[in-house]
């Protein structure tokens, strides 16, 4: 150990941060080395963030404070204590030698300044060269992340750019004094799966190129397995485990990580299986995993009868205007011409890239967003012919849930009376007694308790609040649930916890899902047939099996070859993807081509013009 | 751009007509001018009284008078002051620029006040400095305009005899109006700047500048500030039309031959043609400074530039 | 030599003599032009541009003989030219624009007899003309000058026959004049007068403090700052009497003041002594009717009802009227001194069973609605006093049936006296009727007369020889300062 | 562009804050602190009339300007007319209590729900009500006030009207501008989904959600419009001077600062606690109205 130590750029000796007499981080150590990369993965709240901000000496600006140990840095001016450092010594360290990528990509860059002015920032601080060398130096290090056409972007501001290229903006910046050290605080977490692979190639390349220490935080194994050295595993603030990449993945010690690992998705593990499945998830009890539940087949779909749900050449299109009284100049083709049909008790997965319009099909079949064109029909009624009264029932039998259980909860309000409130509005029950026995009854359903009542949202944990807002959904007695990438901020293990309360629900009530979500290996373990969407247009339709084994459209196998694969062992070759997304904004008039469909197999429906793609 | 233009044109033209044609309709129901005019005099006639209100113009019906007043504004002539009959426009031209410039300087004095007392108050939020602050801030809210200038004038110009206590001729007449309405509006704006930066500051991309080893100033003053000048900028614009409708009292206060000054006797005297062009350059004022905050939101933020 | 500065509360706005009625003009106005006649501060009528002038044909024909060697600031002559085209001008079309032509309906004619002698021809007697040709629209203006320039340009840059002329007029902030040098008679002793409008009193007196002002001129010093004034070493305060009188009038017509026993009790339940002695710290006089002693009309006869409580009350019970009753004063919202003084008769009524409630108005609503269209309360402040000093013009408008400030009483006998006063032109007869009338109003109780309130200056102690005057006519050729 | 307009020192409710122990020892603070200042006045106003049963109106032309801490009898002095200014402060707070609360209170009620019509359902009524506010805007107070008082005449209910009138736009600006950025949340959106009707939304989930600002700015106001009242009197439109107010007071006051200064000095002071402690309680009531950050039971 003692002469890693030495080599070591960074050593982190029994750190302890808390805030105010609440310990987040408790005795942690590890080391990180030249030209490594640590993962450290965790629980959600488990002190991932905090350490890394207090190796950046940030977390004391949030009201931190150090309980003791020794953050030892080995740097330009030979080993130095950050912990013992002074703020005015840290600013000297902080961007030049020590950068950090931060959790939230899309908010790190500051929205009234431009890119370049960002990047050479750093530079003309703790390299100090002129305002022009640093600009110039900028659009190397744009190059460097492989953006395209620098010497134009270095004048864009934050908000023209894409997330993808934002996050690597993010990199150059973090980047630009070269380093020794790299945090990468979950860089990918909020991306879709194209983007991450791209962001991860870079990460790595540069890392060669530079032979900096990186340490990775991330709860997604698929990309532990890919980019990692090393492992730390923590949990509720303390380490529990670390080792070699490999040597975790192939046998976790400690219960939690071998929850953890237990509960991840992997693409292509239901290869073969007509139906999903059921499986049994180990949760952590008192510290000790406890295998739950039993291997069930979902064969619940009805397609003997008619669809509950049939969506025909549906449109939906946003006007921008160009000024106030201007007219209308530009359009979002958010959704063109899409057609599908949801049986009883069926899930239909909808995949697709961000900006798809995937949520917009939800929002529209949720009237919370009005049609261009098309039609939808519920029930065997359309949504034209129904009256007012009728629509407003549609909203008992339809239930949304939305992305961020979080934001869609009334924070001033109690859960208890934002579960009663579809039975208030759709006057299922009157007697306030029989009201509060049913909240008591779903919140029982979703594994929480009648005294989670009486609480507000903030006291619950992500995983929680997305419990409440399903037994929310489920208040009405719904047909149908529209699940909006519901289960994309979670932990995984909570994540398979809540996959299979879906499953079970559909089982006993017939439930059918329209289930909106970006993460392929969670699509394939809980959905009958997938829907894969590319710029509003479909360009995929079958069942599970026929889109993810036999995916035919060039996007769909693109789709599929970006996912991470949870095993350090694997060896990827991807498609090398560049450029961005094409924009769904167009013109004024200027219609885009409306792809054709052909059935290849019986219900597996694939669209021409691949050529679209290019 | 063109379909902006049009829109805040539009815009100026209906708050201008509303404005106007309420003041103009009011104030014709406070009472008459001709009966202002003939007050010293006791032995005044039906016929006297009509003779007069026919040379002002007053005997036509009100539509009748406010178009004439309407078609004389295109020709930037509102008419003469019913009393005296000095023209209006004259009037106006000395009025106006001494109105702007003390709002100007006030709101300069408050801005340099405020915004180091907010972004200090945010940064410390909780601590002693921040409740000191904001008590300070409380204080200045507590006292109304024309005593706290009172005071002013028996410390600065009687006991020390350092200003002038009233009229405009030089810098020196301007500091202590200027202080007065200053320090009233920073009393409100360090609030209104704490807030702000509060919200800002737990933006993301503040801990990344911190992150880039950036001093603290640079990151407060640089990043933080102007990330939360758009409300700062949309009310202080909104202040500086209350501003200059609040001016009266000041005015009175430091004599200042300002717009407040001119609206006010013209009210008390029912010199309708002075109060119409006040009031229609106050509410171009107002329409003006919104235009002027709609161009600098686009300045500031590049977001909105694009939008 | 030197230069004195003077703050006076308001910019009348135009300074041709035709246009207004605000004092404010005639304490400027009075140092640039002249009348035929002159009242100074002992308010004497004495020659001004006329030196001699003779009433004829029973009053309907006067013949003034003119001053020679005369020159306007312009250099332009004075002669009976000037006189018949300013008064043909105050009576003909630019005349009828403004206030002042109503006052002077008495001529009918200015006839130039030669080139040093007018006749006017009136269409009545008029026994107050020859006071009024002392001041405001009577001033002589010059003929060449006005047709010259034209009648706006004269509004702003006034020439006349004074002891100062114009030198520069800035709206809303002064005007500056300059001693003139061909004056007629005692040339000023100063050279610049400059004015500056300062319409808040304790701005005023913040400028007198500061040594910026030398002069504040009446109405602006509110009682409530003489102490302030006294106090300190460098100002002063001067006080003459002035036409000013301050009344309650009574609502006659309706609710407990119809009953003049009601009126009298009211009138013996207020101390206004003390309210003179205090809070106006001595700076009025007590009145018996609603003029004061330099009025032509006064009466030193007559004494004011004394301050009776006990008789009050006797009174009340007699005319029925229960403790507790209540009665409403409406005075003008912006007279701080005036407020502090109707809170104090407001307690004074309090004492004897009655309660008061008070209602301020804006000035010019009180004036030209409320009290014309009678919807005062029982009681309603009437502050009065023509520059002219003459009853007439006073008990004619607050007495005579029909007249705007007499929206309630209708006496037939009242108006007979005032009327036969106005045909009579031997002064002495004139004033025994005005004094009847003072008397005959007082016995009515139709008011209750509250004082006589001093002209207030404050001044500087650089300012030498100044004689203050009751009416705002100020002239300041005598006038030097340090 | 103009869409978004925060009125006055918007305070915008912030994130769910995270306190050291110290700071939520000051919490309370602030509230005892607000309690004592605002309360206290508020009960002496209350029982003004036990305390001082001649009401300060007694007046003494003899005792007049007595300095205060001079005698017993009048501890804070006497006014010019030798009333009591301790009891005329006490017995003041009435009127400017009154006044300053329910102009408030009006304006509050009137803003909120035209700035909750406006945000919601924008179109038509957003630009209606938001010309509006530019029109008021183009107003200024004082000649709103002056023609407003010369029309209809002053006193305490007028006075009270022309405040609101003058005063709702604020807070519609402020409470469109909250909606604005609420309305597209998803917890609106989810409600919505549901199907809870609008007025449910409007009044349930968003008036909740923004009131923290509101709040703010109204105890701001509460302070101006007690000032307000006195320029009203300073400029000769006030209400019946027999009845004290603290702005009246200040007002009458102000000639007599140079040998009498206690006469507005008081009224002044007892303006800023009360402006003080309403600031304190209303700080704190956002924090309290705001379940984020705390823990329930
Ligand atoms: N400013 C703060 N004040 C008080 N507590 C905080 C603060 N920041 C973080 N915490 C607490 O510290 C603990 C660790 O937080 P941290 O952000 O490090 O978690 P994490 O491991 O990064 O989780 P995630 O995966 O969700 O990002 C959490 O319990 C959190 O509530
Ligand atoms: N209200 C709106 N006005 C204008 N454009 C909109 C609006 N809502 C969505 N869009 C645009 O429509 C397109 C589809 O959006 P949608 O939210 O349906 O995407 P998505 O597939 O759900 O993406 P994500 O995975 O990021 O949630 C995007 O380009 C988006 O910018
Ligand atoms: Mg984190
Ligand atoms: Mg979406």
């Amino acid at each position: 150990m003692a002469d890693t130590r030495l080599a070591s750029t960074l050593s982190v000796e029994n750190l302890t941060v808390q805030f105010g007499d609440n310990r987040v981080v408790e005795d942690l150590s590890f080391t990180v080395e030249a030209g490594r990369t640590l993962a450290v993965v965790g629980e959600s709240g488990s002190g991932k963030s905090v350490t890394s901000m207090s190796i950046m000496r940030l977390a004391e600006m949030n009201g931190a404070t150090y309980g003791g140990g020794r953050i030892l840095f080995n740097g330009e001016n030979g080993k130095i204590d950050l912990l013992a450092a002074s703020q005015k010594e840290m600013r000297a360290i902080r961007g030049n030698e020590i950068a950090m990528i931060f959790q939230e990509p899309m908010t790190s860059l500051n929205p009234v300044f431009t890119v370049g002015n960002q990047i050479a920032e750093s530079l003309m601080l703790h390299a100090g060269m002129t305002k022009s060398a640093a600009l110039a130096e900028a659009r190397r290090l744009l190059d460097m992340v492989r953006l395209p056409d620098s010497a134009e972007l270095i004048k864009r501001y934050p908000h023209q750019l894409s997330g993808g290229m934002r996050q690597r903006v993010m990199i150059a910046m973090a980047l630009a004094c070269r380093p020794k050290l790299l945090i990468a605080d979950e860089p990918t977490t909020a991306l879709d799966v194209t983007i991450q692979a791209q962001i991860l190639t870079i990460i790595r390349d540069l890392q060669k190129e530079l032979g900096m220490a990186v340490i990775f935080i991330t709860h997604d194994m698929g990309v532990v397995a890919e980019v990692a050295n090393d492992v730390v595993v923590m949990w509720q603030g303390k380490k529990v485990e670390e080792g070699p990449v490999g040597q975790i993945f192939a046998n976790p010690q400690h219960p939690y990580t071998q929850t953890l690992l237990g509960a991840v998705p992997r693409l292509g593990e239901m290869k073969g299986e007509d139906f999903p499945k059921r499986m049994p998830i180990t949760v952590m009890e008192n510290g000790t995993p406890r295998l739950v539940g039993a291997e069930h087949i979902q064969k619940t779909a009805r397609y003997d009868s008619a669809p509950i749900l049939s969506v025909r050449d549906l449109v939906t299109r946003f006007d921008i205007k160009k000024g106030l009284l201007g007219g209308v100049t530009h359009r979002v083709h958010a959704v063109e011409q899409v057609s599908f049909d949801i049986y009883r008790g069926e899930t239909l997965a909808l995949v697709g890239e961000s900006g798809s319009g995937k949520s917009t099909i939800g929002r529209t079949i949720q009237q919370l967003q009005e049609a261009t064109s098309g039609e939808i029909t519920f029930d065997g009624k359309t949504f034209a012919a129904m009256s007012k009264a009728e629509r407003q029932r549609l909203r008992q039998e339809i239930q949304y849930i939305f992305q961020d259980p979080f934001a869609s909860l009334d924070p001033r309000k109690k859960i208890g009376f934002s579960i009663a409130e579809p039975i208030h509005t759709h006057r299922l029950m009157t007697s306030e007694k029989e009201i509060t026995k049913r909240v008591d009854q779903l919140l029982e359903r979703v594994g929480l308790t009648s005294a989670h009542r009486d609480r507000y949202p903030h006291e619950f944990s992500g995983g929680q609040r997305q419990r409440i807002c399903i037994a929310r959904a489920l208040a009405s007695n719904p047909k149908m649930i529209i699940a909006d990438e519901a289960l994309s901020a979670l932990d995984v293990s909570i994540q398979a916890q809540i996959i299979n309360l879906f499953m079970e629900l559909q089982e006993e009530q017939g439930l059918a899902y329209l289930f909106i979500s970006h993460d392929m290996a969670v699509v394939e373990k809980m959905s009958h047939r997938v829907a894969v969407l590319y710029l509003g247009q479909l360009a995929e339709l079958g069942s599970r099996r026929q889109v993810l084994e036999t995916p035919t459209h060039p996007y769909t196998q693109r789709l599929l070859s970006a996912v991470p694969v949870a095993d350090p062992g694997h060896i990827r070759e991807r498609a090398v993807l560049e450029g961005e997304i094409p924009s769904p904004i167009r013109r004024v008039g200027d219609e885009p081509a409306i792809l054709t469909h052909r059935e290849i197999a019986p219900g597996h429906i694939v669209a021409d013009g691949m050529q679209q793609l290019a | 751009m063109a379909g902006f233009l049009i829109k805040r044109f539009l815009q100026a033209v209906f708050v201008v007509f509303v404005v106007t044609i309420t003041v103009s309709f009011a104030i014709r129901l406070t009472g008459d001018p001709a009966l202002m005019l003939t007050q010293g005099a006791g032995s005044v006639t039906e016929a006297d009284l009509a003779r007069i209100r026919e040379a002002l113009g007053l005997n036509q019906p009100f539509l009748v008078q406010y178009f004439q007043f309407i078609k004389g504004m295109f020709t930037l002539d509102f008419g003469r002051s019913f009393l005296g009959g000095t023209p209006v426009s004259g009037l106006l031209a000395q009025a106006l620029p001494a109105t702007l410039s003390l709002a100007f300087a006030s709101m300069i004095v408050s801005i340099i006040l405020s915004i180091p007392l907010g972004i200090k108050a945010a940064v410390s939020r909780g601590k002693w400095a921040d409740q000191f602050i904001r008590i300070l801030s409380l204080v200045g809210l507590s006292f109304p305009n024309f005593w706290l200038a009172t005071m002013l004038v028996l410390l600065l110009s009687i006991t020390f005899r350092l200003l002038p206590p009233s009229g405009m001729d030089n810098f020196a007449s301007f500091i202590m109006p200027a202080a007065t309405m200053g320090i009233i509006l920073t009393a409100t704006n360090v609030r209104l700047v704490r807030t702000a930066m509060l919200e800002t500051l737990q933006s993301q991309y503040i801990m990344v500048a911190r992150a880039k080893g950036l001093s603290e100033n640079t990151v407060l003053y640089k990043h933080a500030l102007r990330n939360c000048a758009i409300p700062l900028i949309t009310y202080f614009g909104l202040q500086f039309g209350a501003l200059l409708g609040g001016i009266v009292v000041i005015e009175r206060v430091f004599n200042w031959p300002g717009l407040g000054t001119l609206a006010f006797d013209a009210v008390g005297g029912r010199d309708y043609p002075v109060l119409q062009a006040v009031i229609t350059v106050l509410s171009l004022l107002i329409v003006g400074i919104n235009l002027l905050v709609d161009i600098a939101y686009g300045l500031i933020d590049p977001r909105i530039r694009t939008e | 030599a030197g230069t004195m500065t003077i703050s006076s509360p308001q910019d009348p706005g135009s300074w041709d003599p035709v246009d207004t009625f605000l004092v404010n003009w005639a304490s400027v106005a009075t140092n640039i032009y002249d009348g035929l006649t002159y009242r100074g501060p002992d308010t004497k009528l004495v020659p001004g541009l006329a030196t001699s002038w003779d009433v004829l044909d029973d009053g309907k024909r006067i013949r003034f003989k003119l001053r020679t060697g005369v020159k306007f600031h312009d250099g332009e002559a004075f002669n009976a030219d000037a006189v018949k085209f300013t008064f043909d001008r105050l009576m003909g079309e630019e005349g009828s624009k403004g206030p002042q032509k109503s006052n002077y309906a008495a001529i009918d004619s200015v006839e130039v007899i030669d080139e040093n002698t007018v006749d006017f021809h009136l269409k009545q007697p008029d026994p107050v003309l020859l006071t009024k040709l002392a001041g405001y629209g009577a001033m002589i203006v010059p003929p060449k000058y006005i047709q010259e320039h034209g009648e706006d340009y004269f509004n702003t840059h006034p020439v006349g026959t004074g002891p100062f002329k114009f030198v520069s007029y800035e709206p809303k902030v002064g005007i500056k004049l300059e001693k003139f040098d061909d004056f007629w008679g005692d040339k000023a002793k100063i050279d610049n007068l400059n004015y500056r409008f300062i319409s808040e009193p304790s701005t005023a007196v913040a400028e007198l403090q500061a040594g910026r002002v030398d002069l504040v001129i009446p109405p602006t010093i509110p009682i409530g700052m003489i102490p302030t004034i006294k106090n300190d070493p460098n100002i002063d305060i001067v006080s003459s009497p002035s036409p000013t009188v301050y009344a309650l009038r009574f609502n006659t017509k309706n609710g407990i003041t119809k009953d003049a026993k009601v009126r009298q009790a009211l009138i013996y339940g207020v101390d206004r002594q003390t309210i003179i002695d205090s809070i106006l710290g001595g700076q009025a006089s007590p009145i018996a009717s609603f003029q004061g002693e330099l009025s032509f009309g006064y009466d030193p006869a007559m004494k004011p009802l004394p301050y009776d409580p006990a008789k009050a009350k006797e009174l009340l019970a007699e005319a029925g009227v229960k403790p507790g009753a209540s009665v409403q004063i409406d005075i003008r919202g912006n007279d701080a001194t005036f407020n502090e003084v109707v809170q104090a008769v407001a307690s004074y009524l309090q004492i004897v069973g009655i309660n008061a409630t008070i209602k301020p108005y804006e000035t010019n609503v009180l004036l030209n609605d409320i009290i014309p269209q009678g919807k005062t309360g029982a009681m309603f402040q009437q502050s009065w006093g023509g520059w002219t000093l003459d009853f007439d013009n006073t008990a004619y408008f607050m007495y005579h049936t029909g007249e705007k400030w007499n929206p309630y009483d209708s006496d037939p006998k009242m108006d007979e006296l005032l009327e036969s006063q106005r045909a009579i032109t031997d002064p002495a007869k004139r004033e025994e009727i005005l004094r009847n009338i003072a008397n005959y109003a007082a016995d009515r109780a139709l008011e209750m007369p509250l004082y006589n309130l001093n002209a207030i200056f404050g001044i500087s102690h650089r300012v030498k020889n100044f004689t203050p005057v009751p009416d705002s006519r100020l002239r300041l050729n005598e006038v030097s300062v340090d | 562009m103009s869409a978004q307009t925060p009125s006055a020192t918007s305070e915008i409710p912030a994130k769910p804050v995270r306190r050291g122990k110290r700071f939520a020892r000051f919490r309370q603070l602030e509230f005892i602190l607000g309690i004592l200042l605002a309360g206290g006045m508020c009960l002496a106003v209350v029982f003004s009339g036990f305390l001082f049963p001649d009401g300060g109106e007694k007046i003494d032309l003899m005792a007049r300007l007595t300095p205060p801490f001079t005698k017993a009898a009048h501890f804070l002095g006497t006014d010019p007319l030798g009333r009591d200014v301790l009891a005329r402060v006490i017995i003041g707070g009435k009127i400017s209590l009154v006044v300053g609360l329910i102009s408030v209170a009006g304006a509050v009620v009137i803003g909120v729900v035209m700035g909750l019509i406006a945000g919601y359902y924008r179109g038509f009524w957003d630009v209606l009500v938001m010309r509006f506010a530019d029109v008021q805007l183009a107003l200024p107070f004082i000649l709103l006030a002056i023609t407003f008082i010369a029309i209809v005449g002053g006193g305490i209910a007028n006075t009270i009207i022309l405040l609101i009138v003058s005063q709702w736009v604020q807070y519609a600006r402020l409470v469109r501008g909250l909606v604005l950025s609420l309305r597209d949340r998803e917890f609106i959106q989810s409600a919505r989904a549901i199907g809870v009707a609008d007025s449910r939304i409007l009044f349930s989930h968003l008036l909740p959600n923004l009131i923290g600002p509101v709040i703010v700015l109204m105890t701001l106001n509460v302070a101006t419009n007690i000032l307000l009242e006195s320029s009203l009197t300073f400029l000769g439109l006030g209400v019946n001077p027999l009845i004290p107010s603290w702005g009246g007071m200040l007002a009458d006051g102000r000639t007599y600062l140079q040998n009498a200064w206690w006469v507005s000095v008081f009224p002044g002071l007892a303006i800023m606690f009360t402006v003080l402690g309403l600031n304190l309680l209303g700080d704190w009531l956002r924090d309290s109205l705001d379940p984020t950050g705390k823990t329930s039971k």
